[in-house]
This record gives structure tokens, C-alpha cells and sequence, in this order.
């Protein structure tokens, strides 16, 4: 299994979380998350392998694409997490034309401590910020946003869409997600946002 | 493995250097890890419901050293570069399976000295046994 | 005329566990009814299951076997013996009331409010329902200084009048009546029987107990009489 | 043989090991999607005491790095000791660049204020937090105060102010006033003055907490609606400097320090912050917050 | 006598099926092991205690439950979990105005019990401590109700909190004084003032005048009685004393290691009691 | 201008730190060695290392050094040391059973395994001060050892051996309350995860073993008091070197020193379970770094108080104890109060003022009516 050589845990993993923690902050917003040249195993999107390297280590478990071994063995040996399934998982990585079952799976935590709930990562094509063809558009309302944001996501399905919405039907409970797609951009949503889309 | 380590450990650091140092002129050892300092969390349990629990962490060096294809690990609690290295060293070596009479005369005179040092520290302290029969029969 | 109650082979044996099971035996058989706008009275010794029949009919005790169709207005035909308690509740508040001999009222609420209360159904209704109640207890004779003053301090008189009055000023369906003139003097005993005759000509039907000739006369249609929890006989006026 | 090197350690960059920096961040994380709500973290030790803005540094530590702009201030001040003392260690562990200038700070780790300039998009501010708990004076016990934030369950809280107001005539809390987030979380803003309360609603920039000694993080993103606690008709109001000037610009729509001078009688009033003064001083333009307690005294004065 | 504002259909507002609360380790046997029956309700394999076990009712509108029985028969369980002041073993209840009574309210979040707590229901509890908060004045342990029912206007809250207390018959100059300092029957009634605040559709009262003194005990009685006709609200009134129950109720349940052994109309439990239980406890009755 | 002198903040610090320097140093006295300190001052070491909660004599010897002799701010630096450095290894759980005994004395019984061994300690010697020590010679120190050592005769030496425990005795005869089905037995590490409360029994034994040491003798001490359970009786207090395993990268079981440490197994209430009316002993218990025994008595006192669940005494109630005896928290926390708080504190004034001037406007208001009333009575 393939060890990234190129990615400095200390520099990199600073960088590239304080691109996530923008987007998280404002949702809807399109990132790009670094440069750096590494190999994923298939077709898995190394933007979220930069975001798996940026935040996870042994402490963290995680899941990935259906208990695709070869992403769970590369994120073993790049970042030490440790796998799990779907439901006791601290993040969980799927693809955007997945329907959404493993979405509704996930740990969306407790009312006394909302935070012991998953970060899903979600594999899309493209994220655009003004309208393109075949995209969904979502809109975004809620903290981060000052009145609402449109962004244009390509291939993600509505049952993903559906399932996030009955996970986070609750507030404060719920998963905060992270969009990566093929060109290296990212993009969140976290619980604290309603959104729609069309 | 531990009557060794124990050996090592609680051996006089100068002589354990001696030793090393003659033996590094015969072996050749190579440093895959430098000495470092890290830490080692103590578990302990209550003596009565056996519930563990983490008393604290204490200091510790550790160390890697190669001779040939074996690896020896050094770890010593405290600041101890020296000793790591050394016990590292030895601990290469004995994996390799020669026969090196001078460790083994070494670890056997060190044996005795701290059994000897031991026994008499636990003769001292066992002067402060109380002896209630004696006090009866007097 | 559509017939309002409908007892048949009514039996109510009471069973004390508590003194090794004994059992007493109340009502046998008990076959009567009763039309709208019909008053009927209950006569008998005391001990005859006068009280037991009317308390069995408001659902107070249990019958032990046997029908008691009511016809309903919110329910249609009902039987009392086996409708639930949310029905019996229904028809308590809207239908049929019940008037014993003894008063029970929150203890500080005054004589316009407690009659007032019985028809007052929001806060609203208040200053209305207070007009009627007046008048009503005003035609009962209750003197003026105690329209204010808190019926548990009142004579027995004057709590009868209270407990006339509160029975009667909602209208009810059915009325179930116990020794309504027992302790008033012979001009308020006039006035209670037209209060009641009253009723009967906007539809009530009574049921009345009394031991009082003059009460019976004036007033029932019919007269049962009751004799060791069996109809002896029953007269039509 | 090798040399004997005792007492030999390097620290690692930013000070905290990568380890515990992924586990504050990841808490980071979570703060923000939470708005107000308070995550608790592993909270290690510093070689700052606790309660002397350990729990800011964690945050610093943990989001700075090379291209970073650090700006440290302690009640307003750029120069005050504690700030320099945080602010050498932060630049001697990482050595990313420091400024007094709040425009060209990307991260500004403050104790008990909110700069007097407006900050952007770009910029982030942390706060130390000595008692991040805006519940603990109503209820002393932890998993309580959890419980009630868990069921949303404030009105013991609502009730103190109610009952200050039947004292008091007014709700009476002064700095760490208890501020409403996103309609859900009862948050303390940290001790800073009711003057910089509004600026924590629709900000540009990102808001994070850190209380070190308490071991919780909790952030205030861009653009969240962060609602003094105020009853409909007892409102909520900011300090009254209106007749008072600033001794060295005449200045008043800012906080401002009262300070008494040597004789024991007069008072002189300064603006609070150091690098607003300054600029006030050398005429700069500054672009101050704008928040409608600003807007009004404001218009009162023209 | 109750002509509140409900309208004739046939509509619960609480509907309770097999609630049932066990403290301790239990196994199948349990239940089988207790009750009436068996005499007890602790269970002789486990030692597990079932306080109260398969209790089913409905309530309608404006009308008054009375739940009777000695102590220990699990009477004050049953609305102690209704409340959610205690977790339930089994069982569900359905709430009208909550989702339309669609969802077994025990399983919904804490956060939504605490909206049906502070909206839906009020809960007057034997020791006023418990209801009361007495760190703060009588007035604010009202406006403490109101406020958790959304209501933010300082000058309203004292309105209101004027407005109970005078219905209560506690002298409004003392609005802003410590319940600490008030009586007992006194305290009560500022305790009921706070749990009708916010006219919740539903409440709770749970031994309220155990601990007071007989003639206090009738004015409590009366307020009751008085605000429960003004107010139509829906109450589940829990005592051990069946002339609480006869002054204020329209049925009653009638408790017994946990069990219901006799239900009815409170008239008909009181006159014509069928189960030997209850026989015994009204011959009892002065 | 008052405004401009704060910006000296950086110089002032920077002297600050040489003039402690030169109080520490300015009677040009010999330096005091790590080795001195570590030997001579055994107890304040073995304070810093358990309230710094890491085991390193030299370390600690250091850091009192450098701190002038404050326990508190030695542990202080050993904390903040500890947290520069990797965790290497996790230790099999320690054995006290196997402790090399230096000291091992029960209060429940008189005569025990291997009998009540007093070791080094001053408790039955009288605490007068020892002018002796004022000036005290290598050549007396010499003297000293040569005939301590001398008393031993190293041809009858007694084999070293290990002992049972009090308890396990009481164990074995079934008198000690069994271990409770419900409480949780997960162990958490609070240097890892802040605090949930209700925390494991773990947190409330790790929390008390760093735990500052008069902190702790306080709480103990009201729970002696009356605020807690009472007098328990020692059934045995040991203290001595415990050996310190670890697996190493290979796998294999290592021996990697010893470390000295206080144990203390108090035999506190008579209780009796749920399930039965039996009674049972109930023990709390003490272990912590070095010699310290009034801090293992008074760990094993509140170990104890936090399981017997009556909250309302401070010292049985985890949160409270556990908060409040960390004693580097405490200190930090106590002695932020000397930093600048003017603007919080302005905040305060303001509303105050406004407060004093809504009364005396009120006040006044009132009078107007009043002057008013008497104007309108004169006339």
C-alpha cells in the first residue's frame, strides 16, 4: 500500500485544515485544498484524502466507501485511524451517487454532547459556485451565510440529499458534511445550515 | 528476557558503559534511533476491586540499535541516554544467538552485586520491623 | 312522545368482600319506563331501593345485570349499564342531573356563583349566567342579603333552595330528583313543584323520590312503588 | 559510544504535537457547525497557568502557521504584560509574524475585547475564556448546566436577569453579558464588554473560544445571529461613555479606560484600545464595527 | 357540573397504555412474580421493584383523573414519568397537542420533552421545594414558567404573576419576597400559580396538600377545584386521601402494588366500591 | 501620559525575570546540584513528581531548583514538560503485591504478614527542630553510613521477600463489599478527554493521584469531620518500589525500571449491598508517586466519600472534589486575578453608577410627591 511521501504532516495539515475550517465557517463557499501530489487507490478523490490526512489520526475511526479495503487500508497506513462501521464512526466517506443509506446510518451524537456525532465526506464530481448544467443547486441558510448561498454540485443524488436532511432534522443533533470533488475543491455543510435544493 | 533487563537497568551505568564501549570494538552496531525521550503511562488497579485505572506517566528513554539484521530496543525509565544505547546494544546482540563470554560474565557479577545491595537495604529496612512478641514477652 | 328510559330485569346485589362476601341483594328485576316530558315518582319504605334505583340509574352504583336504554341526545339510544365513563361524564354535564338531598358547594363561592357556575361555560358567560341564577334563587325566596354570602353557612332550607336551583337552571334532559321539597316551607314547596312542572312542559322528564303526599300528587305522572328492591306496583295518575 | 545528552529537548512547531493539534482542530470543527455550543477538549498543559489565556493558545497553536499575522491583546492592549508574554512564546514557538496593526492581523488572540475596527473575512479572532460556563452562575454543577443546554432549558437563566431587574431595575451583568447563538446554544462572549457584544452578530470574521482550564472550545461563525439575552421591554444596552472624551483625541463612540491620576481625584478618560488610539492619534481612517447601539450614539451626537 | 370548553367528540388529550416502571435488574418472570395478587411488588428472583406496571388510561378534555391508593402503589410514579422527571421502564403515552398525539412521547429527544414540560404541562408536587425554586422570589418562580413558555416582556410576566398570586389568594405585595419566608399552604399556592402560568392543557398534582394543615389543606382544595372550573384544564390528581380524590375528581383509579385493580367513576368508587381493595379502603374513609 | 508607560509591558517582563534571578542569587552561595536536591530533598520531589503527575526525579529536582523550592509551580513545569513529549508506552498494570517493601504498617491489625515494618518515617519521633543539621559535615555524613552499615551482618542475611495484603486476608473471609454490578468500569484518561460527569471510578483515581496534596488533606479532613463518613480505619499503608513492564515494538515483555510509590487501603464504613442485608467492609483507596502518605490516606478517604453517593457533602461529591483539588488549575486560576481586569471591571462600574442614579432620581421623585402631599395638608 502506497505511504504519501510528499505530504508534510505539520505544514500541510495546517494549510489544508484552515481551508476546511473557512469552508466550514462559511458554507456554500468553494475552496481549493492543495497541490500536493498524492496517489489514492482507484478513483477516490484525493482532495478527501488531503481533508482524511488533515484530520484524522489513531484516535479517530472511520468508514469508507461501502468497506472499500483498498481507501481503509490506504487511510490506515496514511494516517493511523482506525476503521469502523458506519454507525460508531468518527467519519464516514462516501460517494455522492451512493443512495443514502450509509448516510443514514451515521452517528449523529447525543443532546448533551452534539459533537460525538460523524463527519461525512462525500466524493461529488464537481463543485461549481454559479449555475451549471446538470448540477443540483443547493441552498444554503443559516449560520455562515448571510442570506443564502446557491452552489452547483454535479452528481450527487437526491437520496443522499434526503437522508442528510432526516439526519439533521434534530438540531443540535445531526453530521456536518464536507463536499470534495475531482478538481481538488471543497465545499460544507454543516448541521447548523438549513438547505434545499432543486 | 526481564532478569537481563533487570540486570541492565539497575547495573552500575559507568561499568554498563565499559562494557559497551569494549564490546562496540568488536561488533559493529548502528543507530537506527537516536536516544529519545518519551513517555510511558503507568497502569495501575486498586488492590480490592481490581478497577485500573492511570496513576501517572514517567519519564522514559528509548532507543534502537542494529547489529547485522537484528534490532535491539533500549527503553529505561528516565533521562538516560547512555543506558538505553547501551541496553539496545545488548539487546541486538543477544538476539544474534554468539557467544560473547564477557557479557555474560558481565551480567552474572552485576546479578550478584544487586541481589547483594538489595538484601542488605531490605536487612536495613527490616530493623524497623516491630516485634510484638517480644514486647509481650518481656 | 318518545319513550326517554327503558330499565328492564335491572338487579343490583351488592358484594361486601370485606365482611366475608356477603351479599345484598338491592334491586330484582326491576322493569319500568318512562316517556319524555314524563315525571315519575318513586315511592316505598325506606330501605325499599328507592335511592339505590335512582343512584344506579346516574351510574353511582354499578348494576349487576340487566338494561337501562337512554335515549341520548348527543348519543342516541345508550344503555346506562354499559356505556363507558367518558359517555356517563358526557351525559352528566350535558343531559342528565342528578339532585340529592344534601348540598355539596366549594365552600367560598357565593350563592349567585355556585348556581351560575353549573351553566357558566367561559369566563364570558359570566355576567349573564349571574343574571339568571339571581332570578332564579330570587323566585326561590332566598333573601336577598344571602345572594352573596357562601351557601355552606346557610340552613337547610336555604341550602335546598341552592341545590334546586342549581339543578334545575341548566334545563337538563333528565332529571333525577331526591326529596326535593323535604325541608321547605309549604310556599317554596309551591314554587320548587312549578319550577319542575316547569321543565316537564319544556320536555323534561323527572324521575322524583319523595315521601311527601302533596309533592307527589302535584307532580307525578306515574308513581312506582318499591318494596325490598321490587316494583310492587306502578300508578298512573 | 555515544555522548551522554541529558536535559536535550526540542519542542515541536506551534508547541503542541500534532496529535493533540488534529484533536483540537477536529473540536474546532465541530465548534463551528455548533454554533455556541461548548465541546469539550483534551486541553493540555502549557507553560502558561491556567486562567492566564492557556485555553486562547491551544486555539492559536493550533490554527497558526508560516504565512500567519499574529496580533495578542489583553484588555484592549497590545503592550500589556501578558499580552507580550503570549505573543513571544506564540512567535518563539512558531515564528510567524506579529503586529500591533489590527487591519494587518490574520489571527488575533484577545483577552476581554473585541478590537474597536472592523474585521474581515480574512481575519480570525480567539478568545481566551476563563469561564466558558454562562449557565455555572445559576447552576454549579456540570452535568446540570449540560443538561439544561442539552433540553434547551434557560429559563433559571432568564429567571437571574428577571429577578436582577425586580432588584435592581436593570438586568445589572456587565462584561460576559449572555448572548443567545443561532437561536439555541446560551453562549458566554468571554468577559468582554457589552460595548463589543453586538459585534459578535453577522461578523465577517470567524469568532473561536478556547478556555483552557474549563477544557472547552466553542466558535461563533461568520454571519450568526448572536442576540443579547434582553426582555421585550428591559433592553439590552451598552456602556454609556457619552459624557466623557478621550483625553489624547477627544474621541468617544469607543470603550473606554477611566483612569485616575496620581492625585487621587480627577479622572481622565482614554480610549481602550491601543491600536484604535494610535490611529485615532496619527488621523488614520479606521473603519470602526457598525452595530445599532454604535449607530445610535452616533446620531445622538450629531 | 363541568361545563368547560371541550366540545362532545370523543377525543383523549393523554392516552396511556401499559406504562410501566421497574427499578432493578428484572427478567420475564417479573411481572408475573407481582401485583395485587402475589401481595407485593418487589419481585423474590431478582429483588427488581415494579412501581407501577401496565397502567393504561385515557384523559379528556377538562376532565379530572384521580389516581388513589396507600403509599408505595406507585401512584406518584405514574405522573412522575409523565412528567419526565422519571425514565419509564415500558409503555407509551400519546399526547393530543403534541404531533397531534401520533408519537409515543417517551421516545421523543430531551429537548422535546423539555417543550412539552414547559409548554404543555405544569406539575404541582407534595413538597413545594420541589416545584419551587426557592433561591428566587414568588414571583419569580412564576415568571420562571412563563419564561420557559416563550414569554419575554418583564411588564406582562409581573402582570401575570400578579394576576396568580391574586387568584391564589397570595397577597401580591409579595410578589418579590422569598417563598422561604411564606407558609406552607401559602407556599403551595404559589407553587400552583407557577404550574398554571402558562394555562397548560394538562397538570399534574401530585399529594398536594399531604403536608399541610386541615383548613389549609380545604383552601387548597378549593382553589383547585375553583381553577380547574375557570380553566378546564385536564388534571391527574395522585393522593392517598379519597376525600382529595371525592372533592376534585370525576374518576378514579384505584392502585395496588402497582397495578390498577378498580377503575370508575369517582362516585361509584366511593359508593359502590367492586374490588375488596378498594372496599377497604373507602370503610376506612371517615 | 498614563496610556503610554503600559507599553513597556515587554521591557518589564524581561527585568522581571533577572531580578528573580538575582534574589535567588545574590549571597553568592554555592549552587545547588541536581544530585543534592534529588538525594537530600526526597519528599518535595516525590510532591512535584505526583502532583506533576510524572515520574522523574531528576526532572523534578530541576524544576524545584528552578522554582525555588515552590512544590506547586515544580509540578506546574513538570506538566507543562510532560506535555511536549510523545506517550510512548503504556505499562502492564503495576503490582503492589510484588512491591519491594520500604515501609508497610496496618492500623486494623496488630500483627500482619510479614509484620508492621516502620521504614523511613518521622511519625513517632518528636518534631523538634534539629540544630544538629545547621551545620552538618561530609565527614559526619561518612561516619554516619559507615555504621549504619555496619549493623547488618552480611553473612546472615535474610532472603528479600513479598507479603500478602490486610485485605486480601479480609478478601478471602468474604468481609469486603463486593464490587457493584452497575458502576462503570471504563478507563478514561483525563489527560486525553475532558471530564464527563458522572465520571468513571478510573478518572476519580487518576484525578486524585494528580491531585495537589493539601487540597486533598482538606477535603479528607472535613470528611472526617462530620462532612462525610467519618474515621476509617488503615488497613494497610505500604510504600515502596514497584517494577514498571512494558511490550516493546518486538513484542516482548520488558523491564524498564522501578518506581517508588504509597499505597493505602482504607477500611472506611459498614455497609450492606442492594441484594442483601449482609454487611460488608467498604474500602477506599490510595496510590499515588513517591512517598507521600498523608496524600494516599486522604485519596483513599475521598475515593471512598465519591462512591457512597450522599451528594450533599462536599467532599463525597466527584465533581466538586475532582475540580477543586487539581491543584495546578486552582493555582492558575486563583492568581489570574492579578492580571488587568479594567475593562470587565468598567463594565461594572457603569451599570452600578446607572443603578445609583435610577435610586436617587426615584428618590427624589419620591420626595417631590412627598413635599407635594405636605404643601396640599398645610394648606
Amino acid at each position: 500500500m502506497i505511504r504519501e511521501i510528499n505530504y508534510n504532516e505539520v505544514f500541510d495539515a495546517q494549510i489544508h485544515f484552515r481551508t476546511i475550517l473557512d469552508c466550514m465557517s462559511r458554507p456554500g463557499k468553494v475552496n481549493h485544498i492543495g497541490e500536493i501530489k498524492i496517489q489514492t487507490p482507484g478513483d477516490w478523490h484525493p482532495a478527501s484524502a488531503l481533508v482524511a490526512f488533515a484530520l484524522l489520526n489513531r484516535d479517530v475511526t472511520f468508514y469508507a466507501n461501502n468497506n472499500n479495503e483498498t481507501v481503509a487500508e490506504y487511510l490506515t497506513v496514511n494516517t493511523s485511524a482506525v476503521p469502523a462501521t458506519v454507525n460508531k464512526a468518527d467519519f464516514v466517506f462516501i460517494n455522492g451517487l451512493d443512495n443514502g443509506d450509509i448516510l443514514l446510518n451515521t452517528n449523529i451524537g447525543v443532546l448533551e454532547y452534539p459533537e460525538k456525532s460523524a463527519t461525512v465526506v462525500i466524493d461529488v464530481e464537481n463543485i461549481y459556485d454559479v449555475p451549471k448544467d446538470q448540477t443540483h443547486e443547493i441552498i444554503l441558510q443559516g449560520p455562515g451565510v448571510e442570506t443564502e448561498k446557491r452552489v452547483y454540485v454535479r452528481n450527487i443524488s437526491d437520496s443522499i440529499l434526503q437522508a442528510l436532511k432526516e439526519q439533521n432534522s434534530e438540531y443540535p443533533l445531526g453530521v456536518d458534511v464536507i463536499l470534495t470533488d475531482r478538481e481538488g475543491n471543497i465545499m460544507c455543510i454543516p448541521r447548523s445550515n438549513n438547505f434545499s435544493w432543486n | 528476557m526481564e532478569k537481563t533487563d533487570y540486570i541492565l537497568i539497575n547495573c552500575c551505568l559507568n561499568e554498563l558503559q565499559q562494557l559497551v564501549t569494549s564490546l562496540e570494538n568488536n561488533y559493529s552496531f548502528q543507530i537506527v534511533k537516536e536516544p529519545s525521550l518519551g513517555l510511558t503511562m503507568i497502569r495501575a488497579e486498586d488492590s480490592v476491586e481490581s478497577q485500573e485505572f492511570y496513576l501517572g506517566e514517567a519519564l522514559t528513554t528509548d532507543c534502537e540499535v542494529s547489529f547485522g539484521d537484528t534490532t535491539g530496543y533500549g527503553i529505561c525509565l528516565g533521562d538516560e541516554p547512555v543506558r538505553a544505547y547501551c541496553i539496545a546494544s545488548i539487546d541486538a546482540l543477544m538476539q544474534s544467538n554468539l557467544e560473547i563470554p564477557e557479557l555474560q560474565n558481565f551480567l552474572t557479577e552485576q546479578e550478584k552485586k544487586i541481589s547483594m545491595a538489595e538484601a542488605v537495604e531490605y536487612n536495613q529496612i527490616q530493623r524497623t520491623r516491630v516485634d510484638f512478641k517480644m514486647m509481650e514477652q518481656a | 312522545m318518545a319513550t326517554i328510559l327503558e330499565v328492564t330485569n335491572l338487579r343490583k346485589c351488592f358484594n361486601l368482600h370485606i365482611l366475608n362476601d356477603k351479599k345484598i341483594e338491592a334491586l330484582i328485576d326491576v322493569n319500568f319506563s318512562m316517556e319524555e316530558g314524563e315525571i315519575v315518582g318513586l315511592t316505598g319504605k325506606s330501605g325499599s331501593g328507592k335511592s339505590t334505583l335512582m343512584k344506579t340509574i346516574y351510574r353511582t352504583y354499578l348494576a349487576s345485570s340487566g338494561e337501562m336504554n337512554y335515549l341520548s341526545k348527543t348519543f342516541g339510544k345508550i344503555n346506562l349499564v354499559e356505556a363507558d365513563e367518558h359517555q356517563i361524564l358526557q351525559l352528566r354535564r350535558k343531559e342528565i342531573t342528578y339532585c340529592s338531598q344534601f348540598l355539596k358547594v366549594i365552600p367560598r363561592v357565593t350563592a349567585i356563583d355556585v348556581v351560575a357556575d353549573t351553566i357558566v361555560k367561559k369566563e364570558s358567560d359570566r355576567p349573564l349566567a349571574r343574571e339568571i341564577s339571581t332570578d332564579l334563587i330570587k323566585t326561590l325566596g332566598l333573601p336577598p342579603e344571602l345572594w352573596d354570602a357562601f351557601p355552606s353557612t346557610f340552613s337547610g332550607g336555604e341550602q335546598q333552595r341552592i341545590n334546586i336551583a342549581r339543578a334545575i337552571i341548566a334545563k337538563p334532559r333528565f332529571l333525577l330528583v331526591d326529596e326535593p321539597t323535604a325541608s321547605l316551607d309549604t310556599k317554596t314547596k309551591d314554587i320548587v313543584i312549578e319550577l319542575i312542572l316547569g321543565l316537564k312542559k319544556n320536555g323534561t322528564s323527572v324521575l322524583l323520590i319523595t315521601h311527601d303526599e302533596y309533592t307527589l300528587q302535584r307532580l307525578s305522572d306515574k308513581t312506582i312503588h318499591l318494596q325490598h328492591g321490587q316494583i310492587l306496583e306502578q300508578v298512573f295518575a | 559510544m555515544i555522548e551522554n545528552k541529558k536535559f536535550n529537548t526540542s519542542y515541536n512547531y506551534a508547541f503542541i504535537d500534532e496529535t493533540t493539534k488534529k484533536e483540537i482542530r477536529r473540536k474546532l470543527l465541530k465548534a463551528v457547525c455548533i454554533p455556541g455550543y461548548q465541546v469539550p477538549y483534551s486541553s493540555p498543559e502549557m507553560p502558561i497557568a491556567r486562567g492566564w489565556g492557556t485555553g486562547g493558545l491551544h486555539v492559536t497553536l493550533a490554527i497558526i502557521g508560516q504565512s500567519d499575522v499574529l496580533k495578542m491583546i489583553d484588555q484592549g492592549s497590545d503592550a500589556s504584560v501578558n499580552a507580550c508574554n503570549l505573543r513571544d512564546f506564540v512567535h518563539m514557538t512558531t515564528d510567524c509574524a506579529t503586529t500591533f496593526d489590527t487591519r494587518e492581523a490574520t489571527i488575533i488572540q484577545t483577552r476581554h475585547r473585541i478590537t474597536e475596527e472592523k474585521l474581515s473575512d480574512k481575519q480570525i479572532m480567539v478568545f481566551q475564556v476563563p469561564q466558558p460556563e454562562p449557565l455555572r452562575r445559576v447552576e454549579r454543577y456540570e452535568y446540570k448546566t449540560r443538561q439544561m443546554h442539552a433540553e434547551s432549558d434557560y429559563a433559571k437563566m432568564w429567571l437571574t436577569l428577571y429577578e436582577a431587574y425586580v432588584k435592581w431595575g436593570d438586568v445589572m451583568q456587565g462584561a460576559g453579558y449572555p448572548v443567545m447563538v443561532n437561536g439555541r446554544y446560551i453562549m458566554s462572549p468571554s468577559p468582554i464588554p457589552r460595548w463589543d457584544v453586538p459585534n459578535l452578530n453577522n461578523s465577517e470574521c470567524l469568532y473561536l473560544f478556547g478556555a483552557g482550564r474549563e477544557k472547552r472550545l466553542y466558535a461563533v461563525p461568520p454571519h450568526t445571529k448572536v442576540e443579547p439575552l434582553e426582555f421585550e421591554d428591559v433592553k439590552f444596552h451598552v456602556e454609556d461613555f457619552s459624557n466623557v472624551k478621550c483625553e489624547s483625541t477627544g474621541y468617544n463612540v469607543a470603550y473606554m479606560d477611566e483612569m485616575y491620576q496620581d492625585d487621587g481625584v480627577t479622572k481622565k478618560f482614554y480610549v481602550n484600545d491601543s491600536n484604535f488610539l494610535d490611529k485615532l492619534i496619527e488621523k488614520e481612517e479606521v473603519v470602526q464595527h457598525s452595530n445599532k447601539y454604535i449607530k445610535k450614539i452616533k446620531d445622538a451626537l450629531q | 357540573m363541568h361545563f368547560n370548553n371541550h366540545n362532545s367528540t370523543h377525543e383523549w388529550v393523554l392516552k396511556v397504555e401499559n406504562l410501566t416502571k421497574i427499578y432493578g435488574e428484572h427478567t420475564e418472570n417479573t411481572l408475573a412474580n407481582t401485583g395485587p395478587s402475589k401481595g407485593t411488588n418487589i419481585c423474590p428472583e431478582t429483588g427488581s421493584i415494579v412501581a407501577c406496571a401496565n397502567i393504561s388510561f385515557e384523559l379528556f378534555p377538562g376532565e379530572v383523573l384521580g389516581i388513589v391508593g396507600e403509599s408505595g402503589s406507585g401512584k406518584s410514579t405514574i405522573v412522575k414519568q409523565l412528567f419526565f422527571d422519571l425514565d419509564v421502564t415500558m409503555g407509551s403515552a400519546l399526547l393530543r397537542p403534541f404531533k397531534n398525539g401520533e408519537v409515543n412521547i417517551f421516545e421523543e429527544s430531551n429537548q422535546k420533552k423539555r417543550f412539552m414540560r414547559n409548554h404543555l404541562m405544569g406539575m404541582v408536587y407534595q413538597n413545594p421545594r420541589d416545584g419551587l425554586n426557592f433561591a428566587f422570589t414568588s414571583g419569580g418562580n412564576i415568571a420562571e414558567k412563563l419564561l420557559m413558555a416563550d414569554l419575554f416582556h418583564v411588564g406582562k410576566i409581573r402582570e401575570r404573576a400578579a394576576e396568580l398570586l391574586d387568584k391564589t389568594e397570595v397577597p401580591v405585595a409579595r410578589m418579590d419576597d422569598l417563598p422561604a419566608y411564606f407558609s406552607g399552604g401559602m407556599q403551595q399556592r404559589v407553587q400552583i400559580s407557577k404550574a398554571i402560568a402558562n394555562n397548560p392543557p394538562l397538570l399534574f398534582l401530585d399529594e398536594v396538600t399531604s403536608g399541610l394543615d386541615v383548613s389549609v389543606q380545604a383552601r387548597v382544595l378549593d382553589l383547585i377545584r375553583g381553577l380547574q372550573h375557570e380553566l378546564g384544564i385536564a388534571m391527574i390528581v395522585v393522593s392517598h386521601d379519597l376525600s382529595v380524590i371525592r372533592m376534585l375528581t370525576d374518576r378514579t383509579l384505584v392502585l395496588k402494588n402497582g397495578r390498577i385493580v378498580e377503575r370508575g367513576l369517582t362516585d361509584q368508587i366511593l359508593q359502590d366500591p367492586q374490588h375488596e381493595y378498594t372496599q377497604l379502603l373507602v370503610s376506612s374513609l371517615l | 501620559m498614563a496610556y503610554v508607560s503600559v507599553k513597556g509591558g515587554a521591557d518589564a517582563i524581561a527585568n522581571a525575570k533577572e531580578l528573580v534571578e538575582f534574589y535567588r542569587l545574590r549571597k553568592r552561595t554555592q549552587p545547588l546540584e541536581i544530585k543534592q536536591i534529588q538525594s537530600q530533598f526526597r519528599l518535595a520531589i516525590d510532591k512535584v513528581m505526583g502532583e506533576g503527575s510524572l515520574y522523574a526525579p531528576e526532572y523534578a529536582a530541576l524544576a524545584l531548583k528552578q522554582m525555588e523550592g515552590d512544590v506547586l509551580e515544580s509540578a506546574f513545569v513538570l506538566r507543562a514538560y510532560r506535555a511536549t513529549l510523545q506517550r510512548r508506552y503504556y505499562s502492564d498494570i503495576i503490582s503492589t503485591r510484588e512491591m519491594f517493601i520500604l515501609r508497610k504498617i496496618s492500623s486494623s491489625f496488630r500483627e500482619i504478614p510479614g509484620g508492621q515494618v516502620l521504614g523511613p518515617t518521622r511519625d513517632y519521633t518528636q518534631r523538634l527542630i534539629d540544630s544538629t543539621k545547621y551545620n552538618e559535615s561530609p565527614e559526619e555524613i561518612d561516619q554516619f553510613l559507615k555504621e549504619f552499615d555496619g549493623k547488618i551482618d552480611r553473612e546472615k542475611l535474610v532472603d528479600v521477600n513479598t507479603y500478602n495484603k490486610v485485605i486480601d486476608l479480609l478478601k478471602a473471609e468474604g468481609l469486603l463489599m463486593p464490587a457493584e454490578k452497575s458502576y462503570d468500569k471504563t478507563v478514561k484518561d483525563v489527560t486525553l478527554e475532558a471530564i464527563k460527569f458522572p465520571a468513571p471510578r478510573s478518572v476519580t483515581l487518576q484525578m486524585l493521584a494528580r491531585a495537589e496534596s493539601g487540597g486533598l488533606m482538606a477535603l479528607a479532613y472535613s470528611s472526617m469531620r462530620g462532612f462525610g463518613d467519618g474515621h476509617g480505619t488503615i488497613g494497610e499503608l505500604r510504600y515502596g518500589a514497584v517494577k514498571v513492564r512494558i511490550t516493546d515494538t518486538k513484542g516482548r515483555k520488558r523491564y524498564i525500571g522501578s518506581i517508588n510509590v504509597t499505597e493505602c487501603e482504607m477500611i472506611t464504613k459498614i455497609n450492606t449491598t442492594k441484594e442483601s442485608k449482609i454487611p460488608y467492609f467498604a474500602i477506599g483507596y490510595g496510590l499515588v508517586f513517591g512517598q507521600n502518605e498523608t496524600k494516599a490516606i486522604c485519596m483513599s478517604i475521598l475515593e471512598r466519600g465519591i462512591r457512597s453517593g450522599k451528594k450533599e457533602n462536599p467532599s463525597n461529591n466527584q465533581e466538586f472534589v475532582l475540580y477543586h483539588t487539581e491543584g495546578v488549575e486552582a493555582m492558575g486560576f486563583t492568581n489570574h486575578l492579578k492580571l488587568p481586569h479594567y475593562v470587565t471591571f468598567q463594565s461594572g462600574l457603569n451599570n452600578v453608577r446607572e443603578s445609583v442614579k435610577r435610586n436617587q432620581e426615584e428618590t427624589e421623585d419620591k420626595m417631590k410627591v412627598y413635599k407635594e402631599l405636605a404643601k396640599q395638608q398645610q394648606q
